[in-house]
């Protein structure tokens, strides 16, 4: 703000400009897909500005009234493309809560593994992306070579690569064998090789730290009023997950694992620093998790026995409605659902975390400079798929 | 490619002389970066070292559409964006060409029967030379239909006369 | 706490209009009256045993008989969420067109509903009273309609984007052709009447809910096309 | 002085970091396998379980549209005309312009007769040329058609002439490729649920 009060538009100064009216995308490298931005500029200096989104707007919750519960699932892959598998999963649970069943305890485990692989995956772009913004190319190709690897793993049980259709209203889809398991404990020791590669390349940059430090702040009480969540929240310090405030898989409730808050490391609490560092340390708390996943999963069904005849009559939750929130690596979404006995829900409402975490972004930009509007973008991490549905 | 397109008639120079312009045009494809929904991101892996579009000369995506030769749309487009599309389109010089990438943009995707607010195929929009099916597709498939894409601008006439290649050009000219 | 103290401190609080506490539903939910609602959001923000600092959600949905709209409060200092709704009844013959059901908007207690309630008036066709940016947030400005409503209409045309499945590439229609709904209207019926006071922000002044006009008189005319 | 201090220990901290970044880049030059797959001429391994274009064993099915119901996009068209048990089919589709690749096709299958391949290349120039028919053939088979004549003559009284005399007939050929096509499928699937 002080740079503000520093060029304002004084008529009779001797440094005098116009106010400018700046379109940052649709089409625009760093807006993370088809978001737009007006800016308006004084000089350097952003003096306001308005977020247009809908550019991506896919009917998914008229969609949603449309089909069937089970049909919907591959509906909310297409939702936050990035992390599937979370999408899946609170999807199911919301199902499941509607319909008073509960998964196998296997299947849990298994849902809690998947999930926080894909959480990795989900991260790994945030981070390879985030450099790209910032000018570091690099990283990119080691992000992308780590989620190629993720998404293999994936693969191979799921039987697609980005849009999983896995985790379906009680259960998954597929069992999980020890092979499979073995490769992924290779992946998390390679991971966690790579991971500090990472923080050589970006994390300690002086460049990088120079463009997020004290960029972009996000005060508490902005983030608590605006409904943010996920790393946006924790990084303007508080300490709230899901997983282990409100655990809604078991495995989260059994297993050890850290939630990184942001600390303000240089400088300012809640800058895009501290967001982009509470994400890569999401990543190895991540690791553990899947770690722990993976030596305590217990034998079992993967599938609840009485759910296997949705694929045949559909499901028809008895009238009710449900709210439901998973953690998801951009925050919680949620998933209110209600229903009146049909086959398909009457309302179908997503509390898209990036959405949430978007609004933001109109009181974040003000006062600072256009290269930084580019980094605040990127530190929030939003999928434009989630933010208009 | 002005007074020139498709005025002479086939014969030894004119074909070699095509020959060299398609060999050119195909092995230095620049793509836009241009990122929509799902397919985007496949669309970056593609871009990527595991894939590295770079080995065909198209791993150069450039972030303006008047400096690019291919337009990937890559993911719904819907009704305020179709207007966008149609835009950077516009804005690209000839020669310049689409692939369609993923399902929505083929033909409506999953889309197609509630989406009140998607566009059913971005072909209704904007010529689209190659279309890549998939939801999405996998980075190879892309990679097949930008090899796809390759063999069309080789055998693209420059300087001969082929009837329908100048009556469809007439017709982009035309209406856009 | 759980939903009932917090219901019992609610209605202790004297503010008009509070419903009982619906503890069958799997989410215990509490009507108000739409009067109540900017007070009982306050109240759940401000008393420190409450303390409800996150809207998590604003959801409106059409039943049969009305338009129901369900807030989503949680707390991180206790741990614990609640759900307050309000319950629009729908008037004799309210279609899409006409009805426009009106509640307080709760911007002003949460910053949170600002995108959340423009999402539902866009999709809806909810109207918040006192909503300092009343635009459609998801579809474009001239969107006609409330595509959530049941009764919506799928356009074919929106301008000159084709939205039907078996419509003609732009590049393939002839010079003479003509948008669809630009087809002239009939007379005596305007398009949405802009919002009173007009707002200072871009694009404002497209479609959105005037609170004396009848708002969407002619809302149907371009959506056959 | 400070402030040129400030300014060159700028540089400084700038030149280190990007060093120590180059560092790790060098490290990889030198140590790390290259990754890049060659893609026309080599590909990575697809799974046995990935979800690719589709594949009807169309002896087996009985056209009880239970793949097109539960399909969420409705991408799968069938046609058949029933003469008892006996099928003529006149279409069997599926709209890869739709198609989402769910999977949700496969479960309800009550016979097991459309499963999922692990082709994935559908680029093309036609816009219709992305509906792929999964019919092997279409219409009546001979020897159906052979069967429905001697029943309608069976109804009606008269002797069939040799039935049996023309019961090995030309079809086999195409059956026989189909049901090693399909073999060749199924073991590349692996066991699927």
């Amino acid at each position: 703000m002080e740079a503000l009060e520093m060029f304002t538009s004084d008529r009779n100064a001797d440094v005098y400009t116009e106010e400018l009216k700046l379109n940052l995308g649709p089409q625009h490298p760093s807006t993370h897909g088809v978001l737009r931005v007006e800016l308006a500029m004084d000089g350097e200096i952003i003096t306001d500005s308005w977020c247009d989104i809908g550019y991506l707007h896919r009917c998914a919750e008229k969609i949603g009234e449309n089909v069937t519960y089970l049909q919907f699932t591959p509906y909310t892959d297409r939702m936050d493309y990035l992390a599937s598998m979370n999408n899946n999963l609170a999807w199911s649970l919301t199902v499941e809560k509607l319909l008073d069943v509960e998964a196998p305890e296997r299947a849990q485990w298994i849902r809690a593994l998947v999930a926080e692989l894909n959480r990795i995956a989900s991260h790994l772009i945030a981070f390879g992306t985030y450099g790209i913004d910032l000018g570091a190319n690099t990283p990119f190709f080691y992000a992308f070579r780590e989620r190629e690897s993720i998404m293999q793993l994936l693969e191979k049980i799921s039987g697609a690569r980005m849009l999983y259709n896995f985790i379906r209203p009680g259960g998954v889809a597929n069992d999980i064998d020890d092979a499979w398991m073995d490769e992924v404990s290779a992946f998390c020791d390679d991971f966690e090789k790579r991971w500090v590669e990472y923080n050589t390349l970006l994390t300690d940059n002086f460049v990088f730290i120079q463009r997020t430090a004290n960029i972009g702040i996000l005060t508490k009480e902005l983030a608590l009023s605006n409904g943010c969540t996920g790393p946006v929240l924790r990084a303007s310090g508080v300490k709230w997950d899901l997983r282990r405030d409100v655990p809604y898989l078991e495995p989260y409730d059994e297993c050890e694992f850290d939630i990184p808050v942001g600390e303000g490391t240089h400088g300012t609490l809640g800058d895009c620093w501290d967001r982009y560092w509470v994400r890569m340390r999401e990543m190895i708390e991540s690791v553990r998790i899947i770690r722990q996943c993976i030596e305590k999963i217990p034998p079992g069904a993967h599938m609840e026995k009485s759910m296997v005849k949705m694929y045949k009559t559909p499901l028809k939750p008895p009238p009710g409605e449900a709210y439901v929130r998973c953690e998801n690596p951009r925050g919680e979404l949620g998933f209110y659902v209600v229903s009146e006995g049909g086959n398909s829900p009457i309302r179908c409402r997503t509390r898209a975390p990036s959405f949430c975490n978007l609004s933001v972004l109109d009181k974040l930009l003000p006062g600072t400079m256009l290269g930084d509007a580019v980094a605040t973008i990127g530190s929030l991490d939003i999928v434009l798929g989630e933010v208009d549905r | 490619m002005g007074i020139l397109n498709n005025t002479l008639p086939s014969n030894t120079v004119t074909d070699a002389v095509d020959g060299v312009i398609g060999w050119g045009r195909k092995s230095s494809i620049w793509p836009m970066t241009f990122g929509i929904a799902c397919c985007a991101i496949e669309m970056m892996a593609v871009y990527a070292a595991t894939f590295d579009l770079d080995r065909f000369g198209a791993g150069v995506p450039r972030a303006t559409p008047r400096q690019s030769d291919l337009i990937i749309v890559p993911g719904t487009v819907n009704a305020k964006m179709a207007v966008r599309v149609k835009r950077l389109y516009d804005q690209m010089a000839e020669p310049r060409y689409v692939i369609a990438m993923g399902a929505c943009v083929c033909g409506g995707g999953p889309y197609v029967k509630w989406g009140y607010n998607t566009v059913k195929g971005v072909h209704k929009i904007i010529p689209v030379d190659i279309f890549v099916p998939g939801c999405p597709p996998r980075p190879e498939a892309l990679m097949d239909g930008i090899l796809k894409l390759r063999d069309k601008i080789g055998m693209n006439d420059v300087f001969r006369r082929q009837k329908e290649t100048a009556e469809s050009m007439n017709r982009s000219y035309g209406h856009l | 706490m759980n939903e009932a103290g917090l219901h019992a401190k609610l209605g202790a609080a004297g503010i008009d209009g509070i419903g009982e506490l619906d503890t069958s539903a799997k989410d215990p939910f509490v009507v108000v009256e739409a009067d109540a609602l900017v007070a009982v959001m306050t109240f759940l923000r401000d008393d420190p045993d409450c303390a409800m600092e996150m809207l998590h959600l604003v959801t409106a949905t059409e039943r049969e008989a009305c338009i129901e709209l369900a807030y989503h409060l949680c707390s991180y200092q206790h741990h614990h969420s609640f759900v307050v709704k309000v319950i629009c009844p729908r008037p004799e013959g309210g279609n899409h067109d006409t009805w426009h059901p009106e509640v307080p908007s709760v911007a002003g207690v949460f910053d949170a509903a600002d995108w959340h309630e423009r999402e539902q008036w866009d999709l809806l066709g909810v109207v918040f009273a006192g909503h300092p940016d009343p635009r459609r947030i998801l579809l474009p400005e001239e969107w006609i309609g409330h595509p959530l409503r049941k009764d919506f209409v799928y356009p074919s045309f929106l301008g000159d984007v084709p939205l039907e499945l078996d419509a003609t590439p732009m590049y393939e229609r002839g010079p003479d052709w003509t948008p669809p709904s630009s087809e002239p209207r009939p007379a005596g019926e305007p398009l949405i009447q802009p919002p009173s006071p007009p707002s200072d922000r871009p694009h404002a002044g497209g479609q959105a809910p005037a609170k004396d006009e009848a708002p969407a008189d002619a809302a149907d005319t371009g959506k056959e096309g | 002085m400070g402030a040129i201090r400030d300014y060159f220990g700028n540089i400084s901290s700038a030149l280190t970091s990007t060093a120590k970044g180059m560092g790790v880049t060098l490290r990889h030059y030198r140590k790390e396998p290259p990754i890049t797959i060659q893609y026309p001429f080599e590909r990575f391994p697809v799974p046995d379980r990935y979800r690719g274009l589709h594949i009807l064993e169309q002896e087996k099915c009985i056209d009880c549209k239970l793949c097109a119901k539960a399909c969420p996009v409705d991408c799968i068209e069938i046609e058949a005309e029933h003469h008892g048990r006996i099928l003529e089919w006149t279409q069997f589709s599926i709209d890869y312009k739709k198609c989402i690749f769910c999977e949700f096709c496969i479960p309800p299958c009550p016979v097991d007769c459309i499963h999922m391949t692990t082709e994935y290349e559908l680029a093309t120039e036609d816009p219709d040329g992305m509906v792929e028919d999964l019919l092997t053939w279409t219409g009546l088979r001979p020897q159906d058609q052979r069967a429905l004549e001697e029943a309608a003559a069976r109804k009606a009284g008269k002797v069939v002439p040799d039935a049996a005399a023309s019961k090995p007939s030309a079809e086999g050929t195409s059956a026989e490729d189909m049901a090693a096509k399909i073999a060749a499928i199924k073991a590349r699937m692996g066991k699927k649920d």
